[in-house]
């Protein structure tokens, strides 16, 4: 039984005025359990407070019902006040008479009689409360950075600049992502590389940053603070410490015919290649299967052509076990497949190619050197269509296009078109577009000068057909503020295909145990409040990963990431939420149904053995760990046994409060 | 013996209910229980067995016994009325005739439970001989005639008639406004109910060894963890039961004081008994093993060698999995 | 059919594959069926035919601490239940062999019984009649006025992820399994109140519907536990009464996969099919159509969402001819 | 118990800590009336509410049972009112099944800004239970001794 204090405050006459405080703290006396009851201008007051501190001594209280304002107000007020006395903060309850009750009604009979029946449902809670101690866990000093692009690496930096470790992981031969892969950036036209480049090399030189790059994650076990990550490191065929990046290798190679993919496929490299001069690690990797060697045992050039002797045919993959206190997701995106929108004859010509294919044709280290020409026959274009939302906005076929937009299209559509009439005035640039969405410093300024001052020519509609006839390309769109049917006889068509999650992002969430909304982008823990950070505690987000951006959002976001980290690494344990979700092991039938509905992915099972009344022997049973639980309680409700249970909001507290609220 | 034309039994009972509180086997949503009777209701005489047993007028399924009345922190105590109303319970059979008698040891005996002996005294039993029998009775093996039930008031059903006899004083004046009839008026039922009995399947089981000298044996008998390996541990079995006579005295807090009540319980249950400790039939075997030895052994041996079974046969077809007390008597009985 | 099942699991046991058999044997009557574990010593004794509508798989439960693995019969309607089962991680799906038995509907003696027929001794069965010899003399009746209601409206003859096969089965499905509910639904609510008041003022609390129930898989129901604050034996009044029940279907919803035992089982025949029936009619049509135990792994409508669920006033709003 | 004897519906409105309980807070301190029979008990997210806890309210003398969390979308934890809408979507409807009225369980989301709307809603909600007057179908009469 506990000894329960009752304090009514009047809050000056805030709730004096409506609510007979003298009559509650008389009820509040008869109640069972209740030893000690009175009332007081200000209980927030030094001098409230002291009351409260003396009578908890005075009366061996157990237990502490404040009558008062909001609980949102004074709660924690009131909590620190039981401590410096002595007692346990969960002892401590609040009946909200202020604002809940005094503030709302204007009848004294109908205030105090609500505030006693408030203060009754309180009294009978504090009977069921019992002394909640916060856990704390050490955490990890270093971070994991899963994807090596401008999202990645700015993550890495900013984390390593805080004297953190740093590693990151890359699932290609080198960092650099689609930055790297793109010609010139909006709104400002520098050189996408020029200021990628650096970065790439300060995160290499960095002292704190250990780049793992042809790897992915292939484990993930822990919680915030206390990962353990198993990180396959692919056999690459090569040792990284002896190649020095010389390329002689590359030449050799007389296997020719893989697919750059760097350069979206459009021309070929050898077995073994380093995907671009600027690569970061600077090392050669072998595609066993192209390779002349693993497919016939025979070959062998670039093993005794290189002087330094890192070809390694025997290499194998690696699993690295490292601990990490943070997990920052940075996997980016990848273009839709074009293939799916046959009605723009992508699959039909190798003139008709997607942006990004462009942007690798206008670069000076593409397959074209820069000179822009016709895939097909490599002559110079005279007149190009370029078509918006390829696959964005796409709400009436799922299986095509994606719902969202991906909010990059219309500025590198601008900037395609500005840098071809640009470079090229002879040729004429037509775009079709939905809309034209140019919000953001200094966006419409440049979309403005790609249509005054570049006369690219913007037609307000959607292509309906583009069809491959002898030499050329015919596209019949429509105008639609000219209500017109327009047809054009183009040389090459440029489609904005919609962006979409890396791939790889849907296995790594569920390792995660990182939420996932239908699109495979990774959900935030909050869409206002906690953009950067995944409802999982220790997982944080940066990039594409969240949703589509730019590149001035993407840094800007894996800067936020980044802080959010240190933040985290910077405390040597974690206090955690005492009021968590807890399964009763004699009651719990470890079926799973709250590990489903948990979001933050606190709930694992394990085989215990187990004594109870009605159960001998090993069982599943659902465990919580503290450390991730936030407390909303969505398990408890999904447990058919009721063995899941919230501290300080439990089942037979809540009950309780209704039965004195009912009573 | 009395006689009554069945189309004139509503009036009859019609009669009764101005009196008291008439119960009698009524149909509500396609099932036959027994059940306070008035005009609207539909009795059904040709329904051998109610799904519940009549023992329910004298031992209800659930019966308040105090409450405790709490107002702030004071207590009042308010113990329930027992029954202090004259009641007629009707159409109950044979062997459920003689399950009274089985609870009377029980209840009746020293310390006499007030509500059942209160529900006793008061209430008039008039039976009904069982015209059709079913595969399912074998109360034969415990000495019951379903031609010759017991109660307060005997009747037959011959043809269209009703014939009524009184057994005791209550009896007599129930149904003393009746008309007359010859005593001998329900013979040839009587013979051919006892005709078809004897072809019962279960008309003669052997019952030899069960009893209180053979009750070590009988508990330690290997063949109960089988028997009750498909027991759901339901409590069907119990509940349908004449004899059963578990109780569970629980409270219910209701917010404003307690309400103390009991309920029929039944072995069955992992709950049944339990204690701080836990349980002393931890498992179903255990709990299977008590329902049957103390109907066969432990009842009998401490009353007169009368088994707590009347061979109503309700468990037979109620059990959800086909287990039932002749299963268990063939497997450890005399004819093992 | 019985015969070949025999053989099979014979074989099955013989070649080390299984250690024992989950299937049923006779009782004291000709059609009492009993569920029961088999080793190939007493396997002849094994019975499979038209009496055996026990749903046997939660015996299974229990025997997951046990060495070897147990084959299990399973009924088309059965095999839901044993998947539903895995999911719940009650039932380990590798310790158990799924023998699904072909099914042309069960028959349901209660039946016979509520037609007035008295004394059964024998039934016999050809194509399309029974013919029920009793103690006053033979009736014949159609098999389908005599098959268990949950054979009426059947989720069909497909034996879902078992192991094999014996057997034909024959579809016994007569109607729309919605169509009870649907006539509950387009009822005025005192209508509803009132059909249910009579049917769960019968309920004894037995607790049948929930120890058959293989979604009911709860080591300890909140029924039995006196700290869940719901604890009870026997209803004390009506509210009890519906509180069981409602408690009973909601904690079932999502994964109960309408086998209906818990009907079969009633020994007051309340139809408590028609509450789980209820809650699978709406999550099909809010949430799209959903079978439980259709495959391991599922996750089920109530602990999923979408974005654009209907809100709770859905309830409100709908059908305005039962509002 | 009541302050005069005349019947006045009693109300329980279980309230979410992120949005709702302060938006009725919110209403609080804008003073915006609503009847004192509606009485809040603080859970932490809407996914909280045990159907069990309705029923119980229902027993113990509610006639009226309201759930607020916040709107969709805005969950302090994500998904939980998610699974909450779900779940009372379903019970209502068996509540409705059993000929319980309608009316007397809702839910209504609402956020920390909409003092007003929490204020109006539970003014309406109070007026709907009023005219459906007592909850007797599923009354606990033990509870009202």
């Amino acid at each position: 039984m506990q000894r329960i204090g009752v304090f009514v405050c009047w809050c000056g006459s805030n709730i004096a005025a409506t609510v007979d405080v003298k009559a509650v703290a008389e009820a509040a006396k008869h109640e069972p359990g209740v030893v000690f009851s009175t009332d007081y201008q200000y209980m927030c007051s030094e001098n409230g407070q002291a009351m409260i501190r003396e009578a908890i001594k005075e009366h061996r209280l157990t237990g502490v019902v404040i009558c008062s304002c909001s609980p949102r107000m004074h709660e924690a007020t009131f909590r620190k006040t039981a401590v410096s006395a002595g007692l346990n903060p969960y002892m401590v309850e609040i009946a909200n008479i202020r604002e809940q009750c005094s503030w709302i009604h204007k009848d004294m009979a109908e205030g105090t009689e609500k505030a006693i029946i408030l203060a009754r449902a309180a009294i009978a809670k504090v009977h069921l409360n019992a002394p909640l101690v916060a856990g704390t866990s050490p955490v990890t000093k270093r971070a994991l950075v899963i994807g090596g692009g401008i999202a990645g690496i700015q993550t890495a930096l900013d984390i390593a600049d805080a004297g953190f470790e740093v590693d990151i992981v890359e699932k290609a031969p080198t960092i650099g992502g689609r930055m790297a892969q793109l010609d010139k950036t909006f709104p400002t036209l520098d050189c996408s590389a020029c200021i990628l480049t650096p970065k790439m090399v300060d995160a290499a030189q960095h002292e704190k940053i250990n780049i793992i790059s042809y790897a992915e994650l292939d484990s993930l076990s822990g919680f915030v603070g206390n990962f353990t990550a198993k990180i396959r490191k692919k056999a690459r065929f090569i040792d990284e410490t002896k190649c020095t990046g010389c390329g002689i290798c590359t030449e050799k190679c007389p296997s020719r015919k893989g697919l750059n993919d760097f350069n979206m496929g459009l021309n070929t490299r050898g077995a073994v290649y380093i995907p671009f001069a600027q690569a970061i690690p600077n090392v050669a990797v072998i595609d066993s299967a192209q390779c002349i060697h693993f497919r016939t045992g025979k070959c062998g050039l670039c093993e005794k052509n290189c002087s330094a002797g890192a070809i390694k045919f025997d290499q194998k993959d690696e699993i690295l076990e490292r601990e990490y206190g943070a997990i920052v997701v940075a996997t980016g995106f990848k273009p839709i497949d074009a293939s799916a929108f046959n009605e723009y004859a992508y699959s039909d010509s190798p003139d008709v190619v997607t942006s990004l294919e462009f942007e690798r044709i206008m670069n000076a280290a593409g397959p074209t050197k820069g000179k822009l020409v016709r895939p097909s026959d490599g002559k110079h274009p005279h007149e190009i269509v370029f078509i918006q939302c390829v696959g964005s906005r796409c709400t009436e076929d799922a299986t095509k296009g994606k719902p969202y937009c991906s909010k990059i299209c219309c500025m590198y559509t601008a900037k395609h078109a500005m840098l071809v009439r640009e470079k090229y005035p002879d040729v004429k640039v037509h775009v079709f577009y939905i809309d034209a969405r140019t919000p953001g410093k200094n966006f419409d300024e440049f979309y403005r000068r790609a249509v005054e001052q570049y006369d690219v020519d913007y037609i307000k509609g959607m292509v309906g057909k583009v069809s491959v006839e002898q030499d050329h390309l015919h596209v019949q769109g429509s105008d639609l503020i000219n209500n017109e049917q327009i047809h054009i006889n183009a040389d090459m068509v440029v489609l904005a295909t919609a962006i979409e999650p890396d791939p790889t992002a849907r296995a790594l969430g569920t390792m995660l145990t990182a939420s996932m909304d239908t699109n495979d982008f990774f959900t935030e823990a909050h869409p206002k409040l906690r953009p950067v950070e995944s409802p999982t505690a220790g997982v944080f987000l940066s990039g594409v990963a969240q949703g589509p951006k730019d590149i001035p959002e993407t840094v800007a976001q894996a800067g936020a990431a980044a802080a959010k980290v240190i933040g985290l690494l910077c405390k040597n344990e974690l206090t955690c939420n005492p009021c968590v979700a807890h399964a009763n092991e004699a009651l719990c039938n470890g079926c799973s149904q709250c590990e489903r509905v948990c979001p933050y992915g606190a709930i694992t099972y394990e085989d215990k053995e187990v004594r109870s009344p009605e159960f001998r022997g090993i069982k599943r049973i659902a465990v919580v760990n503290g450390a991730i639980c936030q407390g909303c309680g969505a398990c408890t409700v999904t447990c058919p046994s009721g063995a899941m249970d919230l501290k300080g909001f439990s089942n037979s507290q809540i009950m309780a409060e209704v039965d004195a609220i009912c009573r | 013996m009395k006689k009554l034309s069945l189309n004139a039994l509503n009036r009859f009972f019609g009669e009764i209910a101005e009196k008291q509180t008439l119960i009698a086997p009524i149909e509500r949503a396609g099932q036959v229980d027994f059940g306070v009777w008035s005009e609207s209701e539909t009795v059904r005489l040709d329904v051998l067995k109610t799904v519940k047993s009549a023992k329910g007028a004298f031992f209800p399924q659930v019966e308040d016994m105090v409450r405790f009345h709490m107002q702030g922190k004071n207590i009042e105590i308010n113990p329930s009325e027992v029954m202090n109303e004259d009641f007629v319970i009707f159409g109950v059979r044979a062997c459920d005739a003689r399950s009274f008698d089985l609870l009377d040891r029980v209840f009746l005996s020293d310390p006499v439970d007030p509500f059942y002996a209160a529900r006793r005294a008061h209430g008039t039993v008039v039976t009904l001989a069982c015209n059709e029998p079913e595969e399912t009775c074998f109360c034969s093996n415990f000495g019951i005639d379903a031609a010759e039930p017991a109660g307060d008031v005997s009747a037959w059903i011959v043809g269209e008639e009703l014939y009524l006899r009184a057994n005791t004083e209550k009896g007599e004046t129930l149904i003393k406004d009746l008309e007359d009839a010859a005593e001998d008026a329900a013979e040839e039922t009587k013979k051919a109910i006892r005709a078809v009995t004897e072809q019962l399947p279960f008309a003669s089981l052997n019952l030899e060894g069960f009893d209180g000298e053979h009750l070590m044996e009988k508990f330690n008998d290997p063949a109960w963890a089988e028997l009750s390996r498909a027991c759901l541990g339901c409590g069907t079995c119990t509940f349908v039961c004449p004899t059963c006579q578990c109780y569970d005295v629980r409270d219910f807090d209701s917010g404003n004081g307690i309400q103390r009540y009991r309920c029929w319980d039944s072995c069955m249950f992992s709950d049944f008994t339990l204690m701080a400790h836990g349980t002393n039939r931890p498992t179903q075997v255990e709990r299977f093993r008590q329902r049957f030895m103390h109907k066969l052994v432990y009842f009998p041996s401490n009353n007169d060698g009368l088994y707590s079974c009347v061979g109503c046969g309700r468990c037979l077809s109620k059990c959800p999995q086909g287990l039932n007390i002749v299963k268990v008597i063939k497997a450890l009985g005399g004819d093992k | 059919m019985q015969e070949m099942i025999k053989e099979r699991v014979l074989t099955l046991i013989n070649e080390g594959a299984a250690d024992r058999v989950l299937a049923w044997e006779t009782g004291e009557f000709f059609y009492d069926r009993t569920p029961k574990f088999f080793d190939k010593n007493n396997v002849n004794d094994l019975k499979y035919d038209s009496f055996c509508g026990a749903n046997v798989t939660k015996y299974l439960i229990a025997e997951m601490p046990k060495e070897g693995k147990t084959i299990v019969l399973v009924k088309p309607c059965d095999s839901y239940s044993l998947n539903q089962l895995c999911t719940e991680h009650r039932v380990n799906r590798e310790k158990v062999y799924a023998l699904g038995v072909g099914c042309r509907g069960k028959i349901d003696v209660e039946k016979l019984r509520t037609m007035g027929i008295k004394g059964i001794t024998a039934i016999t069965e050809e194509g399309d009649t029974l013919t029920v010899s009793t103690l006053y003399g033979e009736k014949k009746v159609a098999r389908k006025d005599a098959l268990l209601d949950k054979c009426l409206c059947c989720k069909g003859k497909e034996h879902k992820g078992v192991d094999e096969v014996i057997g034909d089965s024959e579809e016994t499905s007569v109607g729309d399994k919605f169509e009870m509910v649907a006539k509950l639904e387009a009822m005025t609510p005192d209508e509803r109140f009132e059909f249910w008041r009579g049917e769960l003022s019968k309920c004894i609390r037995c607790n049948a519907c929930r120890n058959v129930c293989p979604a009911c898989s709860c080591i300890k129901c909140v029924f039995d536990n006196p700290k869940s604050g719901v604890d009870n034996k026997a209803a004390a009044d009506d509210f009890e009464e519906n509180m069981f029940h409602i408690i009973r279907a909601y904690h079932v919803a999502g994964r109960c996969t309408d086998c209906g035992e818990c009907s079969r089982v009633c020994p007051q025949g309340i139809p408590l099919h028609l509450l789980n029936r209820k809650m699978i009619k709406d999550i099909n049509e809010l949430y799209g159509d959903y079978q439980a135990g259709a495959e391991i792994g599922q996750r089920h409508p109530l602990t999923d969402y979408t974005l654009s669920d209907d809100e709770p006033s859905v309830v409100h709003e709908r059908g305005g001819a039962n509002a | 118990m009541s302050v005069n004897q005349e019947w006045t519906p009693n109300i329980v409105a279980f309230c979410c800590n992120w949005c709702s309980y302060a938006g009725a807070d919110l209403a609080g301190s804008g003073r915006m009336n609503y009847p004192a029979n509606v009485k809040i008990i603080r859970i932490p997210c809407s996914c909280r509410l045990n159907p069990l806890f309705v029923l119980r309210a229902f027993q113990r003398g509610a006639d009226g049972v309201i759930l607020c969390g916040c709107h969709p979308g805005d969950c302090h934890y994500s998904t939980g009112n998610y699974y909450a809408r779900r779940r009372m979507t379903m019970l209502f409807s068996m509540l409705d099944y059993l000929g319980i009225e309608r009316g007397r369980t809702r839910v209504e989301w609402v956020s920390a800004a909409e003092g007003a709307k929490f204020a109006a809603t539970m003014n309406d909600f109070v007026k709907t239970i009023t005219d459906l007057g007592e909850n007797k179908k599923l009354e606990d009469l033990r509870c009202k001794k």
